[in-house]
């Protein structure tokens, strides 16, 4: 496979988004079709090209680089790398986004800025496509940055609305504090790497050999982490992502459930040899990732907007794969795993359960999606009883959650457990429970979905409601077939996508080391029951099954059967309820708190005083001054000719008297 | 012997006739000790062997100036309101006071014995007639004042100019 | 005696006293300003006839001609015949005694020039007082009460520094039996004197009685009531000529009998401290003035101050600096008062506030008066800049940074009063739509002071 | 190389003057006032590029002219370009070019207007040109004049402005910064052996052992600095520079923003690294880099936290740009060849981006006649395409990768963070690129309340760009982009000049 | 006590002084020029004495010479002095100097 490819599979989107931008907009602005099909047209290829790429497995790595910038011996290359991770990237960028912008053709149906979206859409993929694309950290930088604005501009789709407007701009900022980080980062490691590079793998290399260590090192690890966070919305910087659920909700599915979010996790297991060569990286990612996990969980068990619920879900899932990510890390630092096992494992990890994620997730969201086009609303409090409206839709929906909740021998099963199995084996124990309470937990709320979605009595909707896309809606009615199509095909990679564990396809392709048979393979690979009949040498996938199983179990209890009740449940526990629905106060912490109280009638108000009073005032009393002793001096021209030749005589003495006592 | 002693008599003469200027509230009286005052300049310059300088000093100061004055004095009818002094009149005694402090601690201060220098100036013994040399001096091919005394003429030229046009009357338009 | 040597001044002086002949006969008295110019411009051709290197001296070396002196001439001579045209309109506020009022001029400019020229101290005294005779009754020419005290002020101040001049010159007279520069130089070059005190209050004197010419602090008291009243030509007249004139002979005197090392460091420091004051204090004042030409006063005590930087600078660039920058003071200060003149005429008032939008009203002179002002300020491509550079440069030079930090803050200074009046003229709407007219020979002294 | 031979760089300073001069003796006409000016600067922009794609890369001086100026002390016309001069002569030409569209609509006093906006830009290209310190100074000053009259004139009236303050104190400061330099040349001059030179060529060539110093060289470079730290500026000598832009007419602001503070980071280069080896006065940035860049960091994170407070859409932007010059001062003063080239190009990236913004800016206010963010919202819907450009600007600014912010702030700080000027200037690095993160902030939270939220009615029917505005604006942009993607374009022509700096 | 140079500039100096205290103190301008005639004539004096005095044993005239011509100029001064003065109290029926400041500030 030629390396053109690689550059092929970048430019078709960008061919996309310049043709609708500069071309279909200005020109064709009465047939927004058009630039529907110009997307997908070129996504179709890009995912075709994408396959291609995989298959040739063989050849990797394929590089392609150019120069960008050189200023002395400071050289910035460009470059394009094909290799495992990255091939299976592709397959998950290409595919889902082609499938959501099919999706969209229903769901955008009739929305006055049409080509808007699919050029802002064919920009987002284009970045997310260099992201995977990149051969160093200064490129993966730029299209980190790329998929940021592409997110901020979808999330600010419809911008007359305030809420999406400040969305967009929170969903910008916050994770531009971890970017700064990330930028931190990246030159931290140039400049401890030797000679100075920015490219991934030499710095991989660099990590292991031992070139780069130390607190520099860690820093820069920590830097690399903290663009992670951010853009993967851990916690402290989650607070954006259920907020960026004002967007579209297809741009919701691709963006904030499939693609961008797992770029953090993506760009971690990118650089793990790096994490893995410091013990306090690779634990703080694990520490992150397990917090985060439970932490999002938790707010969504008592969310009512069904997107949020699924944006913390998302929240959650990304704490797991960096749970993942870290604690092979944290085994490799300690010494437990080999490098080139570990980092091998860790990526199947980690990016095993981002692939399966990205295919349920994105359907999840589809079927929010598919539910709110025929509801009008996406609070759950309004919904109920669209099984029998929306059946596909809700076949589907429920067989994302399923996956989703773990349940065999759905993808989320396998993804999911290799994550909670690494953290029991790896991890600290504290990191494991919390793995564990959030399968629970997870299983629990998506089940709640479920039953207030889909059983129970249509409970009406809500015209106006303010978080609606602008469609009719009368009776539920089933979703068409072009939005039903995609959430068909997502389901079907949602059921088969964790099979590929058996013919040892995606872990494997992704681990590519004989280690997995040390941890993986005695378990792996085997049929349905296998799992029981291991169950005593390995329990760990029977036990997560059970625990999603509870979690399932009691959601029907509270919200199907009633057993018990939900009110009763919130005004016991209402303080948590409180708590957990205001999600922790973070927002309100960082909002008015940080932002509003500290910085900006704080300290920006100090500096703006400042400005105003001391340095404005230092330079208008100069000038006041000056102006004010001349009118004072000017007193002293009192037009009395004989006071004027006094000076003049006292001016002879004055100068006299000076100049002898200077002499 | 006789010099110092008139010089003595000149000196004390000389500054009360010219306190008396200052000091007297009728003008009057004052324009007259100013005359006074010219004379005994011209006293004064006689113990300096100026003879010539006494004579101009009758005629210029006491004929053109002294009589000028008086005129003006008439003519401005100032006599009533006499010759007030100003509010500024004792810091302009201090500062007189301290140019006068200044001058006199200099010139005390200077070794005037040891400065004599040689000129080439016109110069004459101590007890000849000035009025001769004094010529030479101001005509003297090599040495003399010519320019000045040319730029003088032009000098007088205009002050009778510029006094003529301000002293006539304002034209009636 | 060569009197060819002095063929400048003689033939000011005839044409002097033929304006005051002509004036008894002629009717249309713009013949008499036109007369006066050709005066000037003979007077011009034999200065410039008498251009060469070196030194010539004639009347006993009284009378220097040299190129710096020549330089003067020419610098002075410009300067008032650009008066006299400046003037052309205005003499009609007292259509009597137009003649004289040239005449005055002219002799005033005689002595002047002579100031610049001679190299002894009885011919520098009476010259000045050539000068300064005629430049009393000009100043209180127009015998109007603002006219007349400014005269009686000027008149009464410059007697009395006059005496505080002469009480220097006999100081110095009577500690080198001379009155002759040169030989001045070589009695203290021989020693004795040097160390004697009243060599010291001489000096002072002198640069007290000079000092009330320049307009320097603190004998600069004089200078805004008497430009306010004087007739507004001869305000510019005194603001450049008088100062050049003053500057010529501090130049000559200072240099030449006071220029040996041991004593240059003393005046140089007094210069430079005076200068440092008088630019400061000028310029600070200027600030609060609303009559402009008061506020160019000020702005004049100031430039006193700039050119004695380059005093205290001594030495070739500071002397060719001081030059420099008086020629282009002087074009820069006439050009705008030129305009000044005619604006006012028109519209009766020295107040900068009713100059509003005047750049409408009166385009090309708004612009002159504006570029004008720019020069004063030192703003390239005026050529005040370049003037003030070379003031500065010299100073730098001789290791005066403090006061060319000094120097320069004060430029900042009075770019703020300067500017108020372009900003005034250039954004203000005007009072009244009327078009100021500005007169052939207005025209031409802009378009020569633009040069500047 | 027959460009030499008509004197390009003569050609391009004059051109504007000529232009100047024969619109204010021969035309009256308002719109052929208009369209004498776009000739002459088009000439002036074509001309700069015909030397851009003739400019050797491999660095040095060229296009040099030489000749006589003022004799008896040395002073010289003498011109010539280099790689940090060039990006500087183009953008002025550039900007001087589109300031005349961006002008299009001044209707009063329109020819005076354009005198001075064509004498302006003389003036400043003039700074970048000048190879003698006499000269140059001569420049410096000579911009102040245009720069008062337009702001007096034709700025923001009450109760919006302060016009007439706001020119005052822009002169006034300049003339303070330039006092302190006058000094600083003079004793750099005396400091050259004698004959001295204002030669600024010989004078960074010679280098320490050469000059015979009046005073301490750290006195001169402060002296000289403090001018330029002026009109970068350098907190706490900003306060001119919200006022001024505040207040001066659109044309005015961009080409104030875009080359008029660059002549400060332009002069500062000079000082520091001259060309291509040792600074004008050499050996002293090394001593204060520290302190220096101190300052930098305070301008940065100061003016990003002052601009977050602003309501005025160009006081923000002035405050921003205080901000981003911040970045510029810690790229010279990390003294190392990449940060230096990173300085340069912040120059050339600050002055288009601002520039632009500062056009949009200029285009919303003519639209809407209003510019206080409280009072505007929801003009996307009224102005499609002025959000988008304004965007792109704003995102630039912020430096969204693919835009020459992006790639100029990276430059900037990697050179920086490499320097070893003096130990934990890493930490000041970080620090400076939180102020991107600020910058993040009031960008985008300007860009939500003007253009998104609910459209206002007041604003219907207000109009998008015309063709000529979108012409300008997306000449910007392609600019802007050009440069982002392909970085090299300029760096090429830059980085030679600070090969000597590791 | 024999009479040295210094006695004569000591007369002029208090002379000077006087004649500078009458001009600085008066406000009657014609005294005020009067005050002034003395200043002059004090300088005379020295002048004269220094003429004297210089040279030793000799007298130089160029001393005399400037007196003479300071004379003249005090003449011509005294003469537009006065001419000025008429003017004033033309207009203001009044030489008090103290009345004249219409020009200050």
């Amino acid at each position: 496979m030629p390396g053109v490819v690689l550059l092929a599979i970048f430019l078709l989107p960008l061919f996309s988004f310049l043709f609708i931008s500069l071309v279909l907009r200005p020109f064709f602005n009465n047939s927004p079709k058009l630039s529907g099909y110009t997307i997908i047209g070129c996504l179709a290829a890009a995912l075709g090209l994408s396959i291609w790429v995989m298959m040739s497995a063989e050849q990797f790595p394929i590089e392609i680089a150019t120069e960008w910038a050189v200023v002395g011996d400071f050289t910035i290359n460009l470059g394009f790398v094909a290799d495992r991770l990255t091939a299976m990237m592709l397959i998950v960028v290409t595919g889902i986004s082609l499938l959501v912008q099919i999706y969209s053709q229903g769901y955008m149906h009739g929305d006055s800025g049409y080509h808007r979206y699919f050029a802002n859409m064919s920009l987002f993929t284009m970045s997310m496509l260099g992201l995977v694309l990149a051969s160093n950290l200064m490129l993966v930088y730029v299209f980190w940055e790329g998929v940021g604005l592409g997110s901020y501009l979808l999330i600010g789709f419809w911008f007359h609305k305030p809420s999406a407007a400040a969305a967009a701009k929170k969903a910008f900022i916050v994770t531009r504090f971890g970017d700064f980080g990330f930028l931190v980062g990246i030159l931290i490691l140039y400049f401890t790497s030797n000679p100075h590079t920015f490219n991934i793998a030499e710095l991989n290399h660099m990590a292991i050999t031992g070139v780069i260590g130390g607190t520099a090192l860690t820093v820069g690890a920590l830097g690399l982490f903290s663009g992670a966070v951010g853009k993967s919305a851990q916690f402290p910087l989650h607070t954006w992502l259920p907020d960026a659920m004002e967007g579209p909700t297809p741009v919701s599915s691709l963006i904030h459930a499939a693609t961008m979010v797992a770029a953090g996790v993506y760009l971690v297991a990118r650089t793990l040899p790096i994490f893995a060569s410091s013990e306090t990286a690779a634990m703080t990612v694990a520490i992150i990732g397990g917090f985060t996990a439970i932490f999002a969980a938790s707010m969504g068990l008592v969310m009512n907007d069904i997107k949020r619920v699924l944006a913390y879900s998302t929240v959650s899932q990304l704490g797991y794969m960096m749970l993942g990510l870290g604690s092979v890390g944290v085994a490799v630092a300690y010494g437990h795993l080999t490098y080139d096992e570990g980092i091998a494992f860790g990526i199947a990890v980690g990016i095993f359960h981002l692939f399966t994620h990205a295919f349920f997730k994105c359907l999840l969201f589809l079927g929010a999606g598919s539910v709110n086009h025929s509801t009008g609303t996406f609070d759950m409090r309004f919904m109920g009883g669209l099984r029998k409206y929306m059946p596909w839709t809700f076949g589907l929906f429920l067989l994302g959650s399923l996956s989703l909740a773990g349940i065999w021998p759905l993808a989320g099963f396998w993804s999911k457990d290799m994550i909670v199995l690494s953290a029991w084996e790896h991890a600290p124990q504290i990191l494991f429970w919390f793995a564990l309470i959030t399968v629970f937990m997870t299983a629990f709320y998506m089940f709640r979905v479920i039953f207030m979605t889909f059983f129970g009595e249509y409970r009406g909707g809500e015209p106006g409601h303010g978080h609606g896309d602008e469609h009719d809606h009368g009776t539920p009615h089933e979703s068409p077939l072009v939005m039903v199509f995609p959430m068909f095909m997502l389901g079907i990679m949602a059921l088969v996508s964790g099979w590929s564990i058996w013919w040892g396809g995606g872990a494997k392709f992704l681990g590519e080391g004989e280690y997995y048979h040390l941890h993986a393979a005695h378990w792996h690979g085997h049929g349905f029951f296998d799992v029981f009949t291991h169950a005593g040498q390995d329990p760990m996938p029977l036990i997560a099954l059970l625990v999603a199983l509870g979690g399932i179990f009691l959601a029907y209890a509270i919200y199907q059967a009633k057993w018990i009740s939900a009110e009763a449940l919130g005004r016991a526990f209402k303080p948590v309820h409180t708590l957990l629905s205001r999600k922790y106060y973070m927002d309100e912490l960082y909002e008015d708190i940080i932002v509003r109280g500290l910085l900006q009638n704080g300290l920006f108000r100090l500096v703006e005083l400042m400005d105003k009073y001391v340095v404005e005032g230092v330079v208008n009393g100069v000038g006041k001054l000056t102006t004010f002793s001349g009118s004072i001096i000017r007193r002293a021209q009192t037009g009395q000719l004989q006071l004027y030749g006094m000076v003049m005589a006292l001016g002879v003495v004055v100068i006299m008297a000076v100049f002898l006592a200077w002499k | 012997m006789i010099t110092e002693i008139a010089f003595w008599v000149i000196a004390v003469l000389l500054i009360g006739s010219a306190l008396a200027v200052v000091l007297l509230k009728d003008i009057f009286k004052a324009a007259l000790f100013l005359i006074l005052c010219f004379f005994t300049v011209a006293a004064l310059y006689i113990t300096l062997n100026a003879d010539f300088l006494a004579a101009v000093q009758v005629l210029v100061y006491i004929g053109a100036i002294g009589i000028l004055l008086m005129f003006a004095i008439m003519l401005t009818r100032e006599l009533s309101r006499g010759s007030p002094f100003n509010k500024l009149s004792l810091p302009a005694l201090v500062v007189a006071g301290l140019v006068l402090v200044m001058i006199v601690v200099i010139v005390v201060s200077t070794d005037w014995g040891s400065l004599q220098v040689a000129s080439q100036g016109v110069q004459m013994a101590i007890d000849e007639p000035t009025t001769g040399y004094i010529a030479e001096a101001l005509f003297d091919k090599n040495n003399g004042f010519v320019l000045p005394f040319e730029i003088a003429s032009v000098l007088l030229l205009a002050a009778l100019i510029g006094a003529i046009v301000l002293v006539r009357g304002k034209e009636k338009e | 005696m060569n009197f060819w040597l002095l063929s400048p001044e003689l033939s000011l002086c005839a044409v002097a006293l033929l304006v005051v002949m002509l004036d008894l006969f002629v009717k249309e008295k713009n013949v008499l300003a036109f007369v006066s110019i050709a005066g000037l411009i003979v007077s011009a051709i034999f200065a410039i006839g008498l251009w060469a290197p070196g030194q010539h001296t004639s009347f006993a070396g009284m009378l220097l001609v040299d190129q710096f002196s020549i330089f003067f001439k020419c610098l002075i001579l410009g300067i008032a015949a650009l008066v006299i045209l400046a003037s052309m309109e205005y003499v009609k506020k007292f259509s009597r005694f137009q003649g004289e009022y040239y005449a005055l001029v002219l002799m005033s400019a005689g002595g002047l020039m002579l100031m610049a020229s001679t190299g002894e101290l009885v011919s520098i005294y009476i010259s000045l007082e050539l000068a300064s005779i005629s430049l009393y009754a000009l100043v209180s020419f127009l015998r109007d009460p603002k006219s007349s005290e400014a005269g009686l002020k000027y008149l009464i101040l410059g007697a009395i520094s006059s005496a505080v001049l002469l009480m220097g010159m006999a100081f110095v007279f009577g500690l080198t039996g001379t009155t002759h520069l040169e030989e001045i130089a070589s009695v203290i070059a021989s020693g004795q004197v040097l160390r004697a005190p009243a060599l010291l209050l001489g000096l002072i004197l002198l640069i007290a009685g000079f000092g009330f010419k320049i307009a320097a602090v603190p004998f600069q008291m004089w200078v805004p009531d008497v430009y306010e009243g004087a007739p507004t030509p001869i305000t510019a007249y005194l603001s450049v000529a008088s100062k050049a004139a003053g500057f010529a002979v501090i130049l000559r005197v200072f240099y030449i009998a006071f220029g040996s090392d041991m004593l240059s460091g003393n005046w140089a420091m007094i210069f430079a401290v005076l200068g440092a004051i008088s630019m400061t204090l000028g310029n600070v004042v200027a600030i609060s003035q609303s009559n402009i030409k008061r506020m160019l006063g000020y702005s004049s005590i100031a430039h006193a101050g700039y050119i004695m930087v380059g005093l205290a600078a001594v030495g070739f660039l500071g002397r060719s600096g001081i030059l420099f920058f008086l020629a282009t003071y002087a074009l820069a200060n006439i050009g705008a008062f030129v305009s000044i003149i005619t604006i006012s005429n028109k519209i009766n008032s020295d107040e900068i506030g009713d100059y509003t939008g005047m750049a409408r009203r009166a385009p090309v002179l708004s612009l002159v008066l504006a570029f004008c002002l720019i020069s004063l300020i030192g703003i390239p491509p005026a050529a005040g800049f370049i003037a003030k550079f070379y003031i500065f440069n010299a100073a730098i030079q001789s290791g005066l940074l403090w006061l060319v930090i000094i120097g320069v803050l004060n430029s900042v200074i009075s770019a703020y009063y300067y500017l108020r009046v372009v900003k005034v003229m250039y954004i203000g709407a005007p009072a009244s739509d009327e078009p100021i007219p500005s007169s052939v020979p207005l025209r031409i002294t802009l378009a020569l002071t633009s040069l500047g | 190389m027959g460009i030499e031979s008509i004197h390009p760089l003569s050609l391009i300073l004059f051109i504007p003057t000529l232009g100047a001069v024969i619109i204010a003796l021969f035309i009256r006409d308002a719109k052929a006032v208009k369209l004498t000016a776009a000739a002459f600067t088009l000439v002036a922009f074509i001309l700069s590029l015909i030397i851009f794609i003739q400019f050797d890369r491999s660095g040095g001086l060229q296009f040099v002219e030489q000749a006589n100026w003022i004799g008896s002390i040395g002073a010289q016309y003498y011109l010539g370009v280099d790689g940090l001069s060039l990006p500087m002569v183009i953008l002025t030409t550039f900007l001087g070019f589109v300031s005349v569209f961006i002008s299009w609509k001044v209707s009063e006093r329109t020819r005076e207007f354009f005198i001075w906006i064509l004498l302006l830009e003389t003036g400043i290209l003039g700074v970048f040109m000048s190879l003698d310190l006499l000269l140059f100074f001569l420049f410096w000053e000579v911009e102040l004049i245009p720069m008062y009259m337009l702001i007096s004139i034709w700025g923001t009236p009450p109760p919006l402005g302060r016009k007439e303050y706001s020119a005052t104190k822009f002169v006034i400061y300049t003339l303070f910064g330039s006092a302190f330099m006058m000094a600083g040349i003079l004793s750099l001059y005396f400091s050259t052996p004698a004959p001295h030179t204002f030669d600024m060529v010989a004078i960074a060539t010679g280098g320490l052992g050469w000059l015979q110093p009046v005073m301490p060289l750290a006195g001169i470079f402060f002296l000289i600095f403090a001018a330029f730290a002026i009109k970068l500026p350098v907190f706490p000598l900003h306060t001119w520079l919200p006022d001024a832009h505040t207040d001066a007419p659109t044309a005015v602001s961009v080409i104030l923003a875009g080359v008029l503070l660059k002549m400060g980071a332009y002069g500062m280069i000079r000082l520091v690294a001259g060309f291509g080896g040792g600074g004008l006065v050499p050996g002293v940035a090394e001593h204060y880099s520290q302190i220096l860049i101190v300052f930098a960091v305070i301008s940065v994170l100061y003016g990003a936290a002052a601009t977050m407070r602003q309501t005025d859409l160009k006081k923000m932007i002035a405050y921003s740009s205080v901000s981003h010059m911040g970045f510029v001062l810690l790229g010279i003063f990390a003294l190392t060849q990449l940060s230096l080239a990173g300085a340069a190009m912040q120059m050339f990236s600050h002055g288009l981006i601002t520039g632009l913004l500062f056009a949009m800016v200029g285009l919303v206010y003519e639209k809407t006649h209003e510019r206080r963010i409280p009072f505007l919202g929801g003009l996307a819907r009224q102005m499609p395409v002025i959000t988008v450009v304004f965007s792109i600007a704003g995102l630039a600014a912020l430096g969204l990768p693919t835009t020459i912010g992006f790639a100029a702030e990276f430059t900037v700080f990697a050179g920086s963070y490499g320097s070893t000027a003096f130990p934990g200037i890493q930490v000041m690095v970080v620090l400076a690129i939180l102020g991107i993160v600020v910058g993040a902030g009031y960008i985008l939270w300007m860009l939500e309340r003007v253009f998104y939220r609910d459209p206002l009615e007041k604003y219907d029917g207000v109009g998008d760009a015309n063709t000529m505005e979108k012409a300008y604006i997306f000449a910007f942009v392609a600019l802007i982009m050009l440069f982002g993607v392909y970085p090299r374009l300029l760096l090429d022509v830059v980085s030679p000049m600070f090969s000597i700096w590791g | 006590m024999h009479l040295g140079i210094e006695h004569y500039l000591i007369l002029s100096a208090v002379m000077f002084c006087i004649g500078l205290y009458g001009a600085l103190a008066k406000r009657n301008a014609i005294v005020i020029l009067m005050c002034i005639e003395i200043m002059l004539n004090a300088v005379n004096i020295a002048m004269i004495a220094f003429s004297r005095y210089v040279v030793p044993d000799m007298v130089l005239l160029t001393g005399h010479v400037f007196a003479v011509f300071v004379m003249a100029v005090a003449a011509a001064e005294a003469a537009v002095g006065l001419a000025i003065i008429i003017n004033i109290y033309r207009s203001r029926q009044s030489v008090d100097v103290e009345q004249v400041d219409m020009l200050k500030w």
